[in-house]
């Protein structure tokens, strides 16, 4: 396939929205879109489907929680059975709260780690700046020059009545963008 | 629906700004020198600082005897402190989780500041259960792990025990939900800024963010898992808190009331820290068109009707009293209104439940010295709700042989006044280095007026 | 950081290698078979160094193992080097790290009680009650059971002094030996001043040491005496005797201020035999009268059945009304005319004289006025009474108190005109305890030779040429005959620690023998003590007296005593002076007595069982009398004797039931030396020092005792009492002093707690359960009890308040067994203090006339206890056998478990409580940790007795039988009041105990379950007397 | 390309890494624990020659651990009741009696360095003398030393049936005495757990695990 890709850059997340639209409406290929701030409907314009991201939570936080209570119960009935107060050996209320904090603690790290990995965000990482004001005021939208039919001037005509800012062409290293 | 919901309301952020305005106004104050009056704060709360840390260096050397605990009386200022700073801690998670729930785009203007509070009061909370043990230096004798003693874990029945879970777990996920919300803003002040320590540090941080919308569309989806997660959260927390008393057998303390008063008791105060903070921002820093009125107005009327469902806890615990038949539990209550330590049971009456039925006059809660003087007085008498809860309760329980009386040592109030060195030592900082609005959130939550911004820094430097 | 105890591990380390002494001395502690070798226990112990303490510490510190190694070992790296020192030889029956106890007889009073010690390599360590011993039952008191930090005390004189300077005793014998001969040949008065002397040897010796001069004589005096009570026998029957008081045949008592329950003569021989006929039983519901007539709220008087406020002044009047009504009675006439009206109301006088009549001769009238006249109305009374020869023994007197106080004052004037040549002083602190010391002390000046026996440098060893100080009690070699026919050895428990010599030595040297005291004593008994034996297995001298000594006692014939027939026109009635303001009444001091102990920081750290404070005497004041002066706890006043010039400042404390005209002072404080204490107790930012600058623990009250014709008398009138303005806070260890809460708190229908229950005998003898309150229990089901099985010991006790009197001797009984730490004055002013044993003391009852009740609160160790539950490490969780476990080691120290308790009953240690003394660090039992700051504790049932007793049955593949464990508090209770044992076991006391319809258990209805139980209280009384006293009544608020 | 290589060879590394550190960690004791502690002693007593070779039962010498908690370190009048006579080495004396034969005289004590040691802290000159009073004591060096608030009592222990070498370890073939077992509490909780599920050489007892067991 091509390296090749084309940048469109606008001022303004309403035109970023319609292009988005209009764009893959004709079937061109959108590798990515980049902006300032999350863009609401972006993801429905581009197509992403929705993140997987909620059931490493629900998993990390069932761990936590589950494990947690069978340590608890281990602990105490287990291991060392130690009279309490009278208390019986494995009494499960006062164990659900030190259980609920272990599932929110797993559940929360677990999902933002799981972030990072998907996202490939690691400390010292080089980020890869499409445009200079894209973490300001500018969004930019990638479209894949892939496929034969494409061709630049026609593109950024289609794109003007979209009011874009600027157009540029680049070429992308492998695997740049996702 | 964003329109819808804003279509009708003042705009959230006033003067007409482009987004290139915002980035630049809020990092201003990160780009300035700080001003005179920062010095004067900064320097005051670390002279604050100062006089803590030594308290505690001279209470860890020498002994809790250096409280004006006693038999009787086993938790003074040290609990009481805890169970204040926890509370205060409350309103930044809820601020941010609870409203962005609910959509609430106002809460961009405060979220961020309001979540560092959040992180400082519970480092403040925490370092209290510290430092009232007898020998902090086996502190860590709480966590479970394995020992050579056969091996011997810890008790899980007791709330003491999940106290350290909680207020550890709290302070692990604010802080993460406080930086996940802050990289974006790093890239951005990454970007904006000249090559040197802060772009370096920040290009550290900023863990290579790029605003990749596809990145954007998960960072959605694990912000609300977060804010879903921290929402209960912040219910366990103080519930939990609660339940170091409610679980006891001291009248006064064993009350089943108390998680749902704790927790109103914990947002009411946390938002009478959150108005006083962002008071004084915005004043000091000139974000009048990021806090606006509005803003104070909407947190004054939810602290009104904390302030009243307090009240009601107030009043429930006679009625309980009253009902049980408990002659033990009725001679607590009577003796807080009445006993020797009265003056501080009106005293938290007065500011929690009486001063903010002020609120409801709106002139009231649009002047600002006023709202301020109220948010003042509920801290205050947010302090005293602990006290009273925890002081006269164990001042006179069952037996009238034990009955003690308790003042406060110099160092017990040095040791408090440190706590707020801390807070606010912090506070000050974190308005310095971090942006102290979520730029980004604000950008999206606002909305601008259309039209080509003015040229940015970045392209000053280019040309 | 528990490993940073030095003190115990100082200790402990003592117990495993090494005792005190060499093994030779070691011997001489030995019972009968070793001791015939009888060399004296001092010869190869006393260290021969001139140099005073340091030198015979570091011989101590070396004889007591490696102590230094071990100090090294506090930075405690990864292996540290401990040596270890066995014997050369090891001593026959000596096991390293246990303990042999050792029968002797006590001599913190002149009492006499019998002492079981309990000697731990060649350390005494515990002083327990002798169960078999005839007057004490196997109660000691608190005074005897604080002996031990009497003995390792570093300010006991080391070496003889003369003029103040430390010398050797062969100087000291050349020089008073030599002005002695002079004395002899050149004539001159020699006295010879004691205490009580109930030690026959010592007698003899001071007889026979006399005996050389032409003028000599032996004075004893008293601190406190009881002159009256002997004079008047003298009148009244010829014979100068103390009677015995036999109260355990009395079934009436009524004592006018007699405190004989808390330091009046022999108070432990009468606690137990008050008590035992104060406790009722369902199938005999009877129990002895006591009525106390007395001005100031004394232990005896709380303990009363009825208490009649009345001045000592009145005392006499009051008797002679007493005295005419039962003349009556006995028909013999007695015209009434020339008595005046009665301080009291005629219905109670005749109330009074009935119950006497009714119950003659096993009744008994007390009194310790020291006013003669009103003595022997007392036993013109006991006569008519016809109790002679049943409840007052004068065949077979008691010689506990021997003090004739015309005497002393004789010498006084002799010494002030001059004429004595030699004073010799033993026992007492003469100028300290009697008034006008300045004046004497000139006096005493004007001696040539003075010599002082005193143990430490007292005020009047300040003042002697020569002080050849004496053992300690727990050194000696010694007898003692408290009450004719029983007689008590004291044998030296340890080599002494000092360069010191016992009395009768110093006699025999000055005489010219150098007998051991140890063959002094030996010879006098086979002599003159021998004879006198009855038993008959005794044959010869040598198993009689190997019997005596490890019986410690030895019950013998009684040497006749000329006691005539009463002589009644002795007998004669006393006007009814007018009254004066202010009736000055000085007392002493439960636990502390005298200035003896006033060195001892256990007995002023001991709150007094009625006032509840600590290290300080104080100028007790009625409450009416404070708000008529304006008087709160703590405001010092100016007691000023009319007349003349002495002055005292004082705090003043309000006392409740007491006289509104008295005014109470307690003597034996102000002791010089005292100051040492100022830093006792931890050191810190805020602290303030237990004794101000320049000042002394307490003031010394003796200077206002009155001397008139012949008498000292401890109670008079001429007093002042003005408010200064300056204040001196009182550390005291309870705030409020009521079961009633304050009124205007109260919840209807609840102003008054039920912690203590009482009832009136008449209601126990219609219904034993009477005075439950009516309280809605909740059922004590067990919500698991399969989880809990107590299948073996389930440890329990059983507190009887109806004998508890109060004494506080099981506080100090708990404190040195359980090595709880003296924490200083400003710590117990901030509600510190860390006796595992409170005495709760309650007032109760309206206006001036207030009941008292006593009740002894230590760890209830609950079945389900509230404490453990908190805990977040498991430092306190319960043992299979039913205890509270409290693992110091373990504990972070949350104080949460002290919060949640609700009997408040745990101790913190807020400080690193001082161990620095190593001397007085000698005191602490190997047998349990020393607890390091930071960590809590409290009552552990005496876990480690517990376990001895266990692995010692175990041992002799024995069952633990009931009673073979008993803690320290039960042990040695005057009054029996605490039982202890396995509640499992049907037949131990404890389960009887339980069954008894008095049980109840303090705040039962929440379901603690506590393994402590309480017996209910129950007063002589009728129903409507006792009524304001039962539990839910309305009338509140009566907050004293 | 090479990046790979890199990760590859890092991967290995941390992986040995981890092996070593594993095998360090069983050398590791925690703070307190003085497990193989044998501290050099004043005078070179050999436990395997006494309780191994000769066979002398503990209690010979440390007689209190019947009676008493502390087994005690015998009173140096103990060593005496032997070493009055048996002054060196058996075959040393044999040789001598031999010599002395052949030579016609009186065979002559000798002395070997270690029992000299003995004899000179006692103030011997002639072993068969008797013992001064003021004798020095030996100092020897603890090698089993538990913390101040741990109650260990011998005679429960003894009385219970359990071997001096459960704890001691094979104290008669060790030259000299060092700490066998780590005595850590795990180590005495667990033996008691076994205790009283497996009973002691046959006979059930109860050891309790209670903390005011040890602890008080």
């Amino acid at each position: 396939m091509s390296d090749r890709v084309l940048l469109a850059t606008f001022e303004h997340e309403d035109d970023l929205l319609a292009a988005t639209e209009a764009v893959r409406r004709k079937g061109w290929r959108i590798l990515d879109a980049f902006t300032p701030y999350a863009v609401h409907g972006l993801d429905r314009a581009m197509g992403l489907k929705p993140s997987r991201l909620t059931w490493v939570c629900f998993i990390c936080g069932m761990t936590g929680a589950l494990g947690m209570l069978w340590f608890e119960h281990w602990t105490a009935s287990i291991t060392w059975p130690i009279d309490v107060g009278g208390k019986p050996w494995n009494s499960l209320p006062s164990d659900v709260p030190v259980a609920f904090e272990a599932a929110v603690l797993l559940a929360g790290f677990g999902s933002v780690f799981a972030l990072f990995g998907v996202s490939r965000l690691w400390p010292g990482k080089k980020p890869k700046v499409v445009y200079p004001r894209v973490t300001d005021d500018r969004f930019v939208l990638v479209i894949d020059e892939a496929d034969a039919a494409f061709d630049v001037p026609s593109a950024e005509r289609f794109l003007q009545e979209f009011n874009v800012v600027e157009t540029a062409e680049h070429t992308s290293e492998e695997g740049h963008y996702s | 629906m964003s329109e819808l919901n804003d279509a009708h309301r003042s705009p959230l952020v006033t003067g007409d700004k482009t987004l290139g305005d915002v980035t630049r106004d809020i990092c201003a104050p990160m780009d300035a020198r700080p001003s005179g009056l920062w010095w004067a704060a900064f320097f005051v709360s670390f002279v604050a600082l100062l006089v803590g840390a030594a308290a505690v260096w001279y209470q860890i050397a020498t002994g809790i005897g250096t409280w004006g605990l006693n038999k009787t009386i086993g938790w003074g200022f040290d609990i009481t402190n805890f169970v204040f700073w926890v509370g205060i801690g409350h309103a930044g998670t809820l601020i941010s989780a609870v409203l962005f729930l609910f959509r609430q785009k106002w809460r961009t203007a405060v979220n961020r500041s309001a979540e560092a509070m959040t992180l400082f009061a519970v480092m403040c909370a925490g370092i209290f259960p510290l430092i009232h043990m007898g020998r902090t230096w086996l502190a860590y004798w709480m966590v479970p792990y394995p020992n050579t003693r056969g091996s011997l874990w810890v008790n899980f029945k007791s709330p003491l025990l999940w106290d350290v879970f909680a207020i550890s777990t709290y302070l692990a996920i604010s802080a993460v939900f406080w930086y996940v919300g802050l990289i974006p803003d790093l890239a951005t002040i990454r970007d904006r800024s000249q090559p040197g320590w802060r772009k370096r540090i920040t290009s550290i941080l900023s863990l290579g963010w790029d605003g990749s919308a596809r990145t954007w569309h998960r960072y959605e989806t694990v912000y609300m898992l977060l804010a879903g997660l921290a929402t209960p959260l912040v219910f366990s927390v103080h519930t939990i808190v609660s339940m170091d008393f409610a679980t006891s057998v001291i009248p006064g303390w064993h009350t089943t009331i108390f998680p749902p008063y704790f927790v109103a008791g914990a947002i009411f105060s946390g938002l009478a820290m959150v108005i006083t903070l962002m008071i004084i921002a915005r004043k000091t820093m000139h974000l009048e068109d990021y806090v606006t009125m509005k803003h104070i107005e909407r947190m004054s009327l939810l602290m009104l009707s904390m302030g009243c469902i307090v009240g009601l806890a107030y009043g429930t615990e006679f009625f309980m009293a009253a009902y049980s038949g408990n002659p033990y539990e009725q001679f607590v209550f009577k003796n807080r209104a009445l006993g020797p330590m009265s003056w501080a049971y009106w005293t938290m009456v007065t500011c929690n439940v009486l001063v903010p039925q002020l609120l409801w006059i709106k002139k009231v809660r649009t002047t600002l010295p006023l709202v301020f003087v109220i948010v003042i007085l509920v801290n205050v008498g947010m302090w005293f709700e602990r006290f009273v809860i925890i002081v006269t309760s164990l001042h006179r329980d069952f037996l009238p042989s034990s009955w003690a009386h308790y003042v406060p040592t110099t160092i017990e109030i040095a040791t408090f006044v440190g706590s707020f060195g801390l807070f606010f030592t912090c506070f000050l900082l974190f308005c310095r280095i971090a942006p102290a609005i979520a730029i980004a959130e604000v950008k999206g939550a606002a909305h601008l007026k259309k039209h080509a911004s003015t040229t940015t820094p970045v392209e000053e430097q280019a040309a | 950081m528990v490993r940073r105890s030095t003190p115990r591990s100082i200790v402990r380390c003592v117990t495993i290698e090494r005792p005190l002494m060499n093994n030779e001395s070691h011997n001489k502690y030995w019972k009968s078979l070793t001791e015939r070798d009888g060399s004296s226990p001092e010869r190869d112990v006393i260290p021969q160094d001139g140099v005073p303490f340091g030198i015979s510490r570091r011989r101590f510190l070396e004889a007591a193992g490696f102590t230094l190694s071990l100090a090294t070992m506090q930075g405690c790296g990864r292996t540290p080097t401990e040596t270890a020192l066995p014997f050369v030889q090891q001593p026959e029956g000596v096991i390293p790290g246990r303990s042999q106890t050792y029968a002797t007889t006590c001599a913190g009073c002149s009492a006499g009680c019998g002492l079981l010690v309990k000697v731990r390599d060649g350390r005494p360590l515990k002083m327990e009650g002798m169960p078999e011993h005839p007057l004490s039952h196997g109660g000691l008191c608190a005074i005897g059971q604080a002996l031990p930090l009497g003995l390792y005390d570093s300010h006991r004189l080391q070496h003889p002094l003369k003029d103040g300077e430390s010398t050797e005793w062969d100087d000291v014998d050349q020089a008073i030996t030599q002005q002695l001969s002079e004395i002899e040949s050149g004539g001159g008065a020699v006295r010879f001043v004691t205490s009580t002397v109930t030690s026959l040897t010592l007698q003899a010796s001071i007889d026979t040491f006399l005996e050389r001069f032409a003028d000599s004589c032996h004075i004893t005096f008293d601190a406190v005496s009881s002159s009256a009570i002997l004079d008047a026998h003298e009148q009244t029957h010829g014979s100068r005797v103390l009677p015995r008081y036999r109260l355990d045949l009395a079934h009436v008592i009524v004592s006018f201020g007699a405190d004989f329950l808390g330091t009046w003569i022999s108070p432990v021989e009468f606690t137990s035999a008050w008590r035992s006929r104060r406790v009722p039983t369902a199938e005999h519901p009877e129990m002895s009268y006591h009525v106390q007539l007395e001005g100031r709220m004394s232990l005896t008087g709380s303990n009363a059945d009825h208490r009649i406020r009345l001045s000592p002044d009145e005392y006499g009047v009051v008797l002679s009304h007493l005295y005419a009504k039962l003349s009556q009675q006995a028909g013999e006439s007695a015209d009434r005319d020339e008595l005046g009206a009665a301080p009291i109301s005629g219905e109670e006088l005749t109330a009074l004289a009935e119950r006497l009549w009714e119950a003659r001769g096993e009744s008994v009238v007390l009194c310790d006025s020291s006013d003669v006249a009103v003595q022997i109305l007392v036993n013109g009374i006991n006569h008519l009474l016809d109790n002679y020869g049943k409840t007052l023994d004068i065949a077979h007197p008691s010689r506990q108190r021997q003090g004739n106080d015309s005497d002393i004052l004789d010498l006084i004037n002799e010494l002030k005109a001059g004429k004595v040549t030699a004073l010799f002083v033993a026992g007492t602190d003469l100028t300290h305890n009697l008034p006008d010391r300045d004046g004497l002390a000139e006096a005493i000046g004007k001696v040539s030779l003075v010599v002082s026996f005193s143990e430490r440098l007292d005020d009047v060893s300040s003042l002697a040429g020569f002080v050849c100080p004496d053992h300690h009690p727990l050194e000696s070699w010694l007898d003692a005959e408290p009450v004719n026919g029983v007689i008590g050895l004291l044998q030296p428990l340890l080599a002494p620690l000092g360069n010191t010599r016992s009395v009768v030595e110093s006699l025999a040297r000055w005489s010219g023998k150098d007998d051991s005291a140890y063959d002094i004593l030996r010879a006098h008994w086979e002599q003159s003590v021998f004879p006198r034996a009855e038993s008959e297995e005794s044959a010869s001298f040598v198993s009689f007296w190997d019997q005596s000594l490890h019986d410690g006692f030895v019950e013998v014939a009684p040497t006749e005593e000329p006691a005539g027939e009463f002589q009644t026109d002795a007998v004669s009635f006393m006007e009814d002076t007018p009254a004066a303001d202010y009736c000055l009444s000085l007392y002493s001091k439960v636990g502390l007595t005298d200035s003896r102990h006033a060195h001892n920081p256990w007995l002023l750290e001991l709150p007094d069982p009625v006032t509840k404070v600590t290290w300080d005497n104080y100028v007790c004041v009625s409450p009416a009398k404070a708000s008529e002066l304006d008087l709160t706890d703590g405001d010092v006043v100016r007691i000023e004797s009319t007349g003349t010039d002495v002055v005292l400042e004082l705090p003043a404390l309000v006392q409740p039931g007491q006289h509104d005209r008295v005014l109470a002072i307690a003597l034996g404080y102000g002791v010089k030396g005292t100051d040492r204490f100022a830093d006792v107790g931890p050191q810190w930012l805020e602290a303030r020092p237990t004794v101000d600058p320049g000042q002394l623990v307490g003031k010394n009250a003796a200077s206002l005792i009155k001397a008139r014709d012949g008498m000292l008398s401890y109670a008079r009138g001429n007093v002042s009492i003005t408010k200064t303005g300056k204040r001196h806070e009182l550390a005291s260890t309870q705030e409020h002093h009521s079961l009633e809460v304050p009124a205007r708190v109260a919840p209807p229908g609840a102003e008054k707690r039920d912690a203590v229950q009482e009832t009136s005998l008449s209601a126990f003898a219609e219904d034993p359960t009477s005075g439950t309150p009516e309280v809605h229990h909740f059922g004590d089901a067990q919500l698991w009890p399969e989880d809990h099985p107590k299948t073996g010991y389930a440890w329990g006790m059983a507190i009887d308040l109806n004998a508890c009197t109060g004494c506080s001797a099981c506080v100090i009984a708990c404190q040195s067994e359980n090595n709880v730490p003296i924490v200083g004055k400003d710590e117990v002013r901030r509600q510190r203090e860390m006796h595992w044993i409170r005495l709760d003391r309650y007032y109760s009852g309206e206006g001036d006339d207030v009941d008292v009740s006593h009740q002894p609160m230590m760890c209830q160790h609950c079945d389900n206890a509230p404490c453990e539950t908190v805990c977040p490490v498991l430092a306190t969780v319960h043992s299979e056998e039913g205890l509270n476990e409290q693992a110091y080691n373990r504990c972070v120290g949350t104080r949460y478990c002290a919060n949640n308790c609700p009997y408040k009953v745990r101790r913190f240690n807020w400080f690193e409580y001082p161990h620095d003394d190593d001397l007085q660090n000698l005191a602490l039992n190997p047998d349990v940790t020393v607890r390091s700051r930071g960590v809590m504790e409290k009552c552990s049932m005496c876990v480690q007795r517990i376990e001895e007793g266990k692995i010692e049955a175990g041992r002799l593949g024995q069952p633990l039988a009931d009673g073979q464990v008993q803690t320290a508090c039960q042990q040695s209770c005057p009054a029996q009041a605490i039982v202890f044992g396995d509640m499992n076991d049907p037949e131990s006391a404890v389960s009887k105990a339980l069954e008894n319809p008095r049980r109840y258990g303090v705040l039962e209805e929440f379901n603690f379950r506590p393994a402590v139980s309480y017996l209910r209280m129950v007063r002589n009384r009728e129903v409507d007397e006792a009524s304001d006293d039962h539990a839910h009544d309305e009338e509140g608020g009566g907050h004293v | 390309m090479h990046r790979t290589i890199v990760n590859v060879i890092l991967l290995v590394g941390l992986f040995f890494g981890l092996i070593v550190l594993a095998s360090g960690m069983s050398q590791w004791r925690l703070p307190d624990n003085q497990q193989g502690y044998a501290p050099e002693q004043p005078i070179v007593y050999s436990h395997r020659l006494h309780a191994g070779e000769l066979g002398i039962d503990c209690q010979f010498c440390h007689t209190a651990a019947e009676h008493g908690r502390h087994a005690g370190i015998p009173s140096t009048d103990v060593c005496m009741k032997c070493h009055k006579y048996v002054t060196s080495s058996f075959d040393v004396l044999q040789q001598e009696i031999k010599l002395a034969d052949e030579q016609k005289r009186k065979p002559e004590t000798i002395i070997s360095d270690e029992l000299q040691a003995l004899y000179d802290t006692l103030g011997l000159d002639d072993p068969k003398g008797p013992i001064s009073g003021d004798a020095k004591s030996i100092p020897w060096v603890r090698v089993h030393n538990l913390p101040d608030y741990v109650y260990f009592d011998h005679r429960a222990h003894v009385a219970a049936g359990v071997t001096c070498q459960k704890c001691h370890g094979p104290v008669e073939s060790m030259e000299r005495v060092r700490q066998f077992e780590s005595l850590s509490m795990g180590w005495c909780v667990n033996c008691h757990r076994e205790a009283t599920e497996e009973g002691i050489n046959g006979q059930a007892v109860n050891a309790s695990i209670d903390c005011a067991v040890c602890h008080y």
